[in-house]
């Protein structure tokens, strides 16, 4: 019964429709809201063979198991998140995507030590990209956003401002103007976060919508 | 006015922008590239200010950031900045300039009083006086405060915003004089990441203020043109002019701020006025420079009394003489160069007044060559001129004695230039936790080891002569890159090449031998912000205060904006000199930070208004919003309060709430309670450790309450834990709790009970949360959700079954805050609103109320049930809450040990129980405290407070909860609570559960 | 500003840590069986050296885990940090403070 | 000027004239060569009948009062630096006594009535302004703490009174009541007899009185070690020898571990960084102290003119005496939010504290597990307030080697019987 229209991504109710930076100038930094991502927190015994064997079989790829890697399919990408815990994510995403995954993971891993959680719901993605968009994030966060310490694929957590972040420079769109982040936060913080980059992004100019 | 003090020609100011400003509400004319220090020098003016504690008359005494004297307060209003040196406020059209600390006006000030009083008001006069009467101290502090203080604070809110980053870098190299630009070069060429921070607004440090000097071969200014474009170049090199690095702290951790927009004349909406820069540096160069020393000697402190090299800066780099007629003083060869510099200006120097008996040295020798007039073993004793200094006596030095014999000539002047030597500006270094260490030769303090990765090079490292300084910032910018982990450059391998010339030789004298004893005549100031001369540190000295560290807080010196910059060292040279010691004995204070004063603002940065703290909102919020709900703050998170109806009351909003959720249906938003899921086989073995009673034996979908204590024995949180599947639970928590207990069950996993498995994962986030409470609670539900058997066999209380309500995949919960039939609604949170709609559609009917949190306050209260953190304080244990039924005998969990201490066991401690006011209509206050007597006056004896109070429009009476001594035993008893309005309360004990307490209304 | 150099993620930034006072105190295996004063101790006594002292971390904006730092509370100097449950390594403790 | 050391700086013992305007004014026809030391500074007796380790405000109090009203007068203050250079000297000097529970209320009160008097009783002007001491409340949460608290006090004869957010304004018209919904400002309570004190002049005060009545004051004499025989302590190690001692008072605030350490036992307390920081001086803009617990940001102005702000711990051990910037901007932040027009004032200096914390915010003033020594620790974040009543207290424990009942339930022994006395968990800010 439920449409799918009727499902608020969590900064739906900011109306976020597509502006240019104003005056004229190019603008320094891009800001979108991706929404509804699927993302499944998956932990398991980092170093039981079976695990890695059971994941690989289901995903066809090897789990990440250096800090701040990423490793993916067309379909999904897993994202370190610490010592035998991952993101799995479908940027792509879709209501049902979250579930969906978890799903076929938790079929997979039956039997192994392992816990399977939707948290598609819980987090928004905002999208920052643009020649700026480093110098946006390195006002609020701790990181070396240097392309020497952050590279594209990577990801990492830490805290932007007051918000806890998941960030993820993405490693599909190519940096022709720049570089491209997506920065998942807890839903509730969403407005927070947005409004805070906003902000910061207001110097360099901010257009709203992705390139 | 005219500039008639602007040289013709030279210096590095843009003379086709001329730049119009007030001082003390006159007009003046200046140059784009001047300090406001140097437009009013430009225009003659000298006196710009009055001391903070004698209000004497005060000029400009240096040319950076130094500055005790010349302190100005900038703006009006709302933009109005105290306290501001002249010597670094870049001048803009239109600035509104105003002395400070005098009253009625800078020239005639009342507060000047003081000097005349000064015999009596000594170093620490204060502690001596006012305490007769007792009483009045109040008064005459009344009238300290308003005499002290210097500038004003600002009026209203200040307009501006600020901003701050963080940073990363290889290098970060402090300051942009020649052997900064040496170490930048230097380390960029060896491919590191450099930062080059500069407090002024512009590189070049110390050579923009001299005149002559080459480097490889070129005039300065063109070698720092050619530095300035080299690191533009590198793009791994930022140069950040106007940046003060303020702060150096643990782990290479550098605080600065950028000045961005101060110096425009039109500010840029866009732009921030400042920027915080806290900088993570793999390796530090500290190239500060050094600072220059004034001289000690009898009224030291006129107007037109300037440190010598300011005055050479001031012609070098503005263009102005100072003055007509110059005397210049001084102790060591660097003072020539400046009797030069302003000879060449066009200045007449009358003497060169030299303590050292045998002048010597490069620029002595040049002075002489010029045939300026040089008065060797001199010294100057006195001064003159209540404005502007009008005339210097000069006494010559009895080698013999020490002291100066009578005076030798009486000098006429307007400018007296001083220069006592140099002190290195190792105030970063120091607060690294550096050690300084005492150079005899130099009579300095230069840095020793350094703590952290900082190099220190050029002046500030005790290196005067130009070559030297290059030397030493290339060596330590490469050092630095190689310590950060670059590969040596091939291109940099050499210094940048100059003449060496210091300062030396030098004689130190830290007070000018005087020809009066020490006190009589004129006051020798040493710290000249706050009026502390060398005899107050004698005094302080002969009272006892012998440590430095007494002697600044006895005396305050070093204790004003400027932190002692020019006058710590000669109040350490004379306390040395008093007690007879060593100065590396006396040794310095503690450098802190900042290095010169910063603004608050970028502190906050952008993080004010509403950005200050996260704002949490929960799916449904706009729909509360639109609702006209009053809302709370619980930690981070709005919730609804109360949803107040047009020309409703508070009271009236919360009872109609109240009884529409015993009455009909009641609808509420419980998003924020925390939520973790967690799953392994070990645990229900994990919550029977967490919580206090036991999980063995919950059933597959069924649900349980749970207390949890901290090791001590006291409640922390309390929640209802469901069991979802085999191996499968949704633990709820309070909403202030939700991370902290997130965070403790993570915390025991990992390290108390590593070999459990057990996975918590918060997802309070996941889902949007709705409670409907009341007797259609169930009509409604059975309503949206047909699929779903809601029959008491299929779903009782405290059970949970997956289902759909409104088409929306949901959790639904048979659970009960509020003492009605109640369901809880868990549906993914993008789908809370589409949820909330269609229950307030279909509840329509029902004459459905949504209800806040005041509401459900009183619900629960009526039941009994507490709220953690209302009935309890970080000092109650189950016990003490009557809820011994929920404590297992029979094993261990957290805070069990601690419930079998003695006092967890004394009759006397505070038990949960209800209260009734005899008068029903009386709500006692929250916070009330109960006493057994009323005696006539404090102190009484108390035996318990009230913690929550409520009107319950269902009982209609008040009730209340509270912690009271014994309570249990005291049922049926009477308790008084005597309130702040002088009236007393009579209250019965009663039992805390008020309404059902047989818990029928669960039930069909 | 700190850098805590996490186990797992590298060197970070300290407010993306939280503190979790001294290192190796382990809850008493059967509670019922020691003394109050001795849970007092358990609870309440900690180490509060002035020096090099093993103390706890947890990453809690980065990988959420525990892990133990030898730091010098003078100096705040971080001579090394191990996984939680992992033995101390060998260090010079006398390092001046 | 002549010689100090021929004068014999620290060896004669003279007898201490008043201090009052007749003796300033005296001593300015004499160029004000006539004073006389604050205290001497002499060399250690071979033996004390007490020793007195540590030369905080604390420390020379607990001296004085064991002079004056016990009449030991044959005891040594022993102080590792200079007196005052611990956390005395580097507090936000907020004094009040307006604590929730009974037992913390009667000793803070002791000592604001002590305070009330001290600047006559030692003739030395702490300054001691009341100019009131006001707590913030911004959320329902805070007003109900608050009203408990108010209620307490009143009950116990501490003043405290609630005021609106009109009061508030009419008292501080430059604070933002609004601060922006975030922190709005729904209510404070004020105690009027709370206020400000000069720290330095409370040590110096109490030092100059204290040697008035015969206290050895040593300086730059650190305590290495003590000996214990026995189970009873005989004798402290210090940098400048061995001496005797009957009985030992330690009051070292953040190194109380540390000595306890030499001693043998162990402590329930950590020692934390506290910073503070002050403002440029400006002429006088607010009248009363502004705390808030809720934010960690608490505010006065210096009868000098500078805003003197109190900031939170750092969470972990540090024996630094130096904060770090997260700190720093999580106060001042809370401070522009307070006060708007602040964000253009400047911080003229910052510093940091190491404070003692007990695990439940309150001090300990006990006997020891060695006899003849006792401690006095653990006031954290907020000692100054009670220096004199913790002084009068400890002086009495020390010799009559009892607890008075003003500090009998800051015992040692608490931790282990349960019987906290919980400010943190009541919620009490401890400034
Ligand atoms: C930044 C800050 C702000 C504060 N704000 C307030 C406030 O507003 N209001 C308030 O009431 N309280 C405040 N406090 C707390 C208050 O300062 C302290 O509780 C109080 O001053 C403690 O006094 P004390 O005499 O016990 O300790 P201290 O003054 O620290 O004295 C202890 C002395 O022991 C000495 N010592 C240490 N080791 C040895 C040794 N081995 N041998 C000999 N001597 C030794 C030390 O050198 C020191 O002088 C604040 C503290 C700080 C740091
Ligand atoms: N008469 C003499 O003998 C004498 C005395 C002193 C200096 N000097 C000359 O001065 C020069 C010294 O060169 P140098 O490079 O060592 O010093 P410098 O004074 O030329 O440069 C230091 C620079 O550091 C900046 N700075 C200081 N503290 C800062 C901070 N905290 N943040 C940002 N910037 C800061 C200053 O604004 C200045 O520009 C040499 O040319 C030397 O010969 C000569
Ligand atoms: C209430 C108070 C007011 C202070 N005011 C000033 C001041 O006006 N100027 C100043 O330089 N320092 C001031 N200080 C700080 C001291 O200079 C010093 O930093 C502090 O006592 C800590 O000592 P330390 O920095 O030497 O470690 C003040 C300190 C306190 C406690
Ligand atoms: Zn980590």
């Amino acid at each position: 019964m439920i449409e799918s229209y009727l499902r608020q991504s969590p900064l739906a109710h900011l109306a976020l429709a597509a502006h240019g930076p104003g005056s004229g100038k190019p603008a320094g930094v891009h800001m979108a809201e991706r929404p509804f991502p699927g993302l499944v927190n998956l932990r398991g015994p980092g170093d039981n063979a079976n695990f890695h064997g059971a994941f690989k079989a289901a995903a066809g790829y090897d789990l990440p198991v250096e800090a701040g890697a990423t490793a993916g399919s067309a379909n999904t990408t897993a994202l370190w998140l610490g010592p035998g815990e991952w993101l799995i994510l479908d940027a792509r995403g879709g209501p049902k995507s979250g579930p969906r995954i978890a799903e076929s993971l938790r079929a997979a891993l039956a039997g192994i030590s392992a816990a399977v959680t939707d948290i598609s719901e819980s987090r928004a993605c905002i999208r920052i990209s643009g020649a700026k968009a480093r110098a946006v994030l390195q006002k609020g966060c701790p990181l070396d956003f240097h392309p020497r310490h952050f590279a594209q694929g990577q990801c990492a957590q830490s805290v932007l401002a007051r918000a806890a972040i998941l960030l993820h420079m993405t490693p599909d769109e190519t940096a022709a103007d720049g570089p491209a982040f997506d920065v998942y936060v807890a839903r509730s913080f969403a407005e927070y976060t947005w409004r805070w980059l906003e902000d910061a992004a207001r110097e360099f100019g901010v257009a709203r919508g992705e390139r | 006015m005219t500039q008639s003090f602007r040289l013709p020609e030279g210096g590095l100011i843009d003379r086709d922008r001329r730049l119009g400003f007030r001082f003390d509400g006159r007009d003046y004319m200046g140059y784009a590239g001047d300090t406001l220090a140097a437009a009013l020098l430009a225009n003659g003016v000298h006196l710009v200010g009055r001391s903070f504690k004698y209000h004497r008359t005060r000029g400009i005494l240096s040319a950076g950031a130094e500055e005790p004297n010349a302190l100005i307060q900038l703006g009006e209003g709302a933009r109005s900045e105290p306290n501001l040196r002249a010597t670094q406020i870049e001048l803009i059209d239109g600035l509104e300039a105003r002395s400070q600390n005098r009253w009625p006006s800078l020239s005639f000030d009342i507060g000047a009083f003081n000097n005349a009083l000064s015999r009596v008001l000594p170093s620490g006069f204060y502690y001596k006086t006012f305490m007769w009467p007792a009483s009045f101290w109040m008064k005459y502090e009344y009238v300290i405060r308003h005499a002290a203080g210097l500038g004003e604070a600002p009026r209203g809110r200040d307009p501006d915003h600020y901003d701050k980053t963080f940073a990363h870098c290889d290098v970060l190299v402090v300051g942009g004089g020649p052997a900064g630009l040496a170490a930048a070069l230097a380390a960029g060429r060896a491919g590191a990441r450099v930062i080059l921070a500069e407090q002024d607004s512009d590189l070049g440090g110390s050579l923009l203020g001299t005149n002559g000097t080459t480097i490889d071969g070129q005039p300065a200014a063109q070698w720092i043109a050619a530095a300035r474009a080299e690191l533009a170049a590198m793009d791994q090199v930022t140069v950040l002019t106007r940046t003060l690095a303020y702060g150096y702290f643990d782990h290479n951790f550098i605080a600065m701020v950028e000045r961005v927009t101060d110096h425009l004349g039109e500010k840029p909406g866009h732009l921030p006025r400042q920027r915080l820069w806290k900088l993570r540096a793999k390796q530090v160069v500290l190239a500060t420079g050094a600072i220059e020393r004034p001289l000690v000697f009898a009224d030291n402190d006129r107007p037109g009394i300037m440190l010598a090299d300011a005055c050479r800066t001031y012609v070098n780099r503005y263009a102005v003489r100072s003055g007509n007629k110059a005397v210049v003083f001084t102790n060591n060869d660097g003072g020539y160069t400046a009797a030069l510099d302003m000879a060449a200006a066009g200045v007449n120097v009358r003497a060169v007044v030299d303590l050292r008996a045998n002048p010597e040295g490069p620029a002595t020798e040049r002075a002489e060559a010029q045939g300026l007039h040089i008065m060797p073993g001199s010294a100057v004793v006195g001064t003159s001129g209540e404005k502007r200094v009008k005339q210097v006596r000069v006494g010559r030095v009895d080698p013999g004695s020490g002291r100066a014999l009578a005076v030798s000539e009486t000098l006429d002047c307007d400018i007296l230039a001083m220069s006592g030597g140099w002190s290195p500006a190792l105030h970063l270094f120091s607060q690294s936790r550096g050690k300084v260490v005492f150079d005899e030769a130099l009579g300095a303090f230069v840095p020793g080891d350094p703590a952290q990765g900082a190099h220190s090079a050029g002046a500030c490292n005790g290196a005067f002569g130009l070559a030297d300084c290059l030397a030493q910032g290339h060596a330590a910018g490469r050092d630095a890159a190689k310590d950060a982990g670059c590969k040596p450059g091939r291109d940099g391998a050499r210094a940048p090449e100059a003449e060496n010339h210091g300062f030396l030789p030098a004689q130190w004298a830290w007070e000018v031998p005087s020809d009066k004893p020490p006190g009589r005549g004129g006051k020798a100031f040493v710290d000249f912000q706050n009026d502390v001369t060398a005899n107050d540190l004698r005094l302080a000295l002969r009272e006892g205060y012998h440590s430095i560290e007494h002697v600044k807080r006895y005396t305050t010196t070093g204790m004003g904006t400027d932190q002692g910059k020019t006058s710590n060292v000669n109040a350490i040279g004379i306390v040395a000199k008093t007690m007879g010691r060593e100065i590396p004995e006396v040794g310095v204070t503690t450098f802190r930070p900042p290095y010169t004063p910063v603004t608050f603002g970028i502190f906050a940065g952008r993080d004010v208004d509403g950005l200050l703290d996260p704002v949490r909102k929960t799916p449904i919020h706009s729909w509360h919003e639109q609702a006209g709900a009053a809302f709370e703050d619980v930690g981070q998170w709005k919730r609804p309060w109360y949803f107040p109806k047009p020309g409703e009351t508070m009271h009236q909003a919360v009872n109609r709430e109240v009884k529409a959720a015993r009455d009909s249906l009641g609808i509420m938003d419980a998003t924020t309670l925390g939520k973790i899921d967690i799953q392994g086989k070990d645990t229900a073995e994990f919550l029977n450790r967490v919580y206090t009673n036991a999980w063995s034996k919950l059933a597959v979908g069924r649900c349980r309450y749970g207390l949890m204590l901290n090791e001590a024995g006291m409640v922390i949180d309390d929640g209802v834990t469901a069991r979802l599947g085999e191996n499968h639970y949704l633990m709820t928590t309070t909403t202030g709790n939700a991370a902290p207990v997130l965070a403790q069950l993570e915390e025991f996993l990992q390290t108390e009970w590593p070999d459990m498995e057990v996975f918590v994962t918060s997802v309070t986030e996941q889902f949007a949360t709705v409670t409907i409470a009341g007797p259609n609670a169930k009509p409604l539900l059975r309503e949206l959700a047909a699929d779903l058997d809601l029959s008491t066999e299929a779903l009782p209380h405290m059970a949970i079954a997956p289902g759909r309500v409104a088409g929306i995949d949901a959790r639904i919960a048979r659970i009960s805050f509020t003492g009605e039939m109640s369901y809880e609604i868990n549906v993914p949170a993008s789908c809370g609103l589409a949820l909330w709609h269609a229950l307030m559609t279909a509840g329509a009917k029902y004459d459905i109320t949504p209800y806040g949190t005041e509401a459900m306050h009183v619900l629960r209260a009526e039941k009994g049930f507490i709220i953690v953190g209302q009935e309890t304080d970080g000092s109650v244990t189950p016990i003490d809450l009557g809820m011994d039924w929920i404590v297992s005998k029979k094993k261990d969990f957290i805070g069990k040990r601690a419930l079998s201490r003695p006092d967890m066991l004394k009759p006397d401690r505070k038990q949960l129980v209800g209260l009734l006011s005899e008068n029903p209509e009386e709500v006692l206050p929250e916070g009330a405290q109960l006493v057994e007597r009323v005696l006539p006056k404090p102190p009484m004896p108390m035996i318990g407070h009230v913690s929550s109070s409520y009107h319950s429009p269902n009982l209609g009476r008040s009730i209340a909860l509270a912690m009271i001594k014994g309570g249990q035993a005291r049922m049926g008893q009477t308790v008084l609570a005597p309130l702040a309005d002088g009236t007393t309360v009579t209250c019965k004990v009663v039992s805390p559960v008020f309404l059902d307490p047989e818990g029928t209304r669960l039930n069909d | 500003m700190l850098v805590i150099p996490c186990p797992h993620c590298g060197p970070r930034g300290e407010i993306e840590f939280s503190y979790g006072g001294q290192a190796h105190i382990a809850r008493p295996k059967d509670p019922e069986k020691v003394s109050d004063a001795e849970w007092a101790d358990y609870v309440f006594l900690r180490d509060n050296t002035k020096g090099v002292f093993l103390e706890r971390w947890c990453h809690v904006h980065g990988c959420r885990r525990w892990f133990n730092v030898a730091r010098n509370t003078v100096t705040y100097e971080i001579l090394a940090a191990y996984d939680a449950g992992a033995k101390p390594p060998k260090l010079d403790y006398e390092t001046q403070v | 000027m002549t010689c100090p050391e021929k004068e014999g700086w620290g060896t004669a013992f003279e007898m201490m004239p008043r201090y009052s305007i007749f003796s300033l004014i005296r001593n300015a026809l004499s160029y004000h060569e006539g004073w006389p030391r604050a205290w001497r500074s002499p060399e250690p007796k071979s033996s004390y009948d007490a020793i007195i380790v540590g030369g905080g405000g604390h420390g020379l109090a607990t001296a004085y009062y064991l002079a004056k009203n016990h009449g030991m007068t044959n005891i040594a203050v022993v102080e590792r630096g200079w007196i005052g250079g611990g956390n005395t000297g580097r507090n936000t000097t907020i004094v009040r006594s307006n604590y929730l529970w009974d037992e913390s209320a009667a000793l803070y009160e002791h000592a604001l009535k002590l305070w009330e008097g001290l600047s006559q009783d030692l003739n030395f002007n702490v300054m001691f302004s009341q100019r009131g001491v006001l707590n913030l409340a911004h959320n329902q949460h805070d007003l109900r703490e608050l009203s408990r608290r108010i209620n307490a006090n009143r009950l116990n004869g501490v003043d405290s009174e609630f005021l609106s957010p009109q009061e508030i304004k009419a008292l501080v018209p430059i604070m933002d009541l609004r601060a922006n919904g975030r922190y709005p400002v729904l209510g404070a309570s004020i105690q009027r007899r709370g206020g400000t004190a000069r720290h330095d002049a409370v040590a110096w005060g109490y030092a100059r009185a204290a040697d008035a009545l015969g206290v050895d004051i040593i300086q730059q004499c650190p305590v290495t070690g003590f000996q214990v025989e026995d189970g009873q302590v005989r004798a402290v190690e210090t940098a400048k020898g061995t001496i005797q001692a009957r009985k030992v008072g330690i009051v070292t605030a953040g190194h109380s571990s540390v000595m306890a350490g030499m001693a043998g036992f162990r402590l329930p307390v950590q020692s934390l960084p506290l910073q503070a920081l002050v403002s440029e001086p400006i002429k006088p803009v607010l009248d009363t102290v502004i705390m808030s617990g809720a934010v960690h940001a608490y505010v006065s102005q210096s009868d000098k003119g500078e805003l003197v702000i109190g900031a939170g711990v750092d969470s972990y051990i540090g024996y630094g005496q130096r904060g770090s910037l997260p700190v720093t901007e999580q106060t001042l932040g809370a401070i522009c939010e307070l006060f708007p027009m602040f964000r253009r004032m400047r911080m003229l200096r910052q510093w940091g504290g190491i404070v003692d914390v007990c695990p439940d915010a309150s001090p300990i003033l006990s006997k020891t597990p060695v006899g003849g020594m006792y401690i006095n620790c653990g006031w954290g974040t907020g000692g100054f307030k009670a220096t004199p009543g913790s002084g009068w207290a400890f002086a009495h424990t020390v010799a009559k080697d009892e607890p008075h009942p003003l500090n009998a339930a800051f015992s040692l022994d608490r931790f282990r019987t349960g019987y906290l006395i919980d400010e943190h968990g009541a919620a009490a800010v401890a400034h």
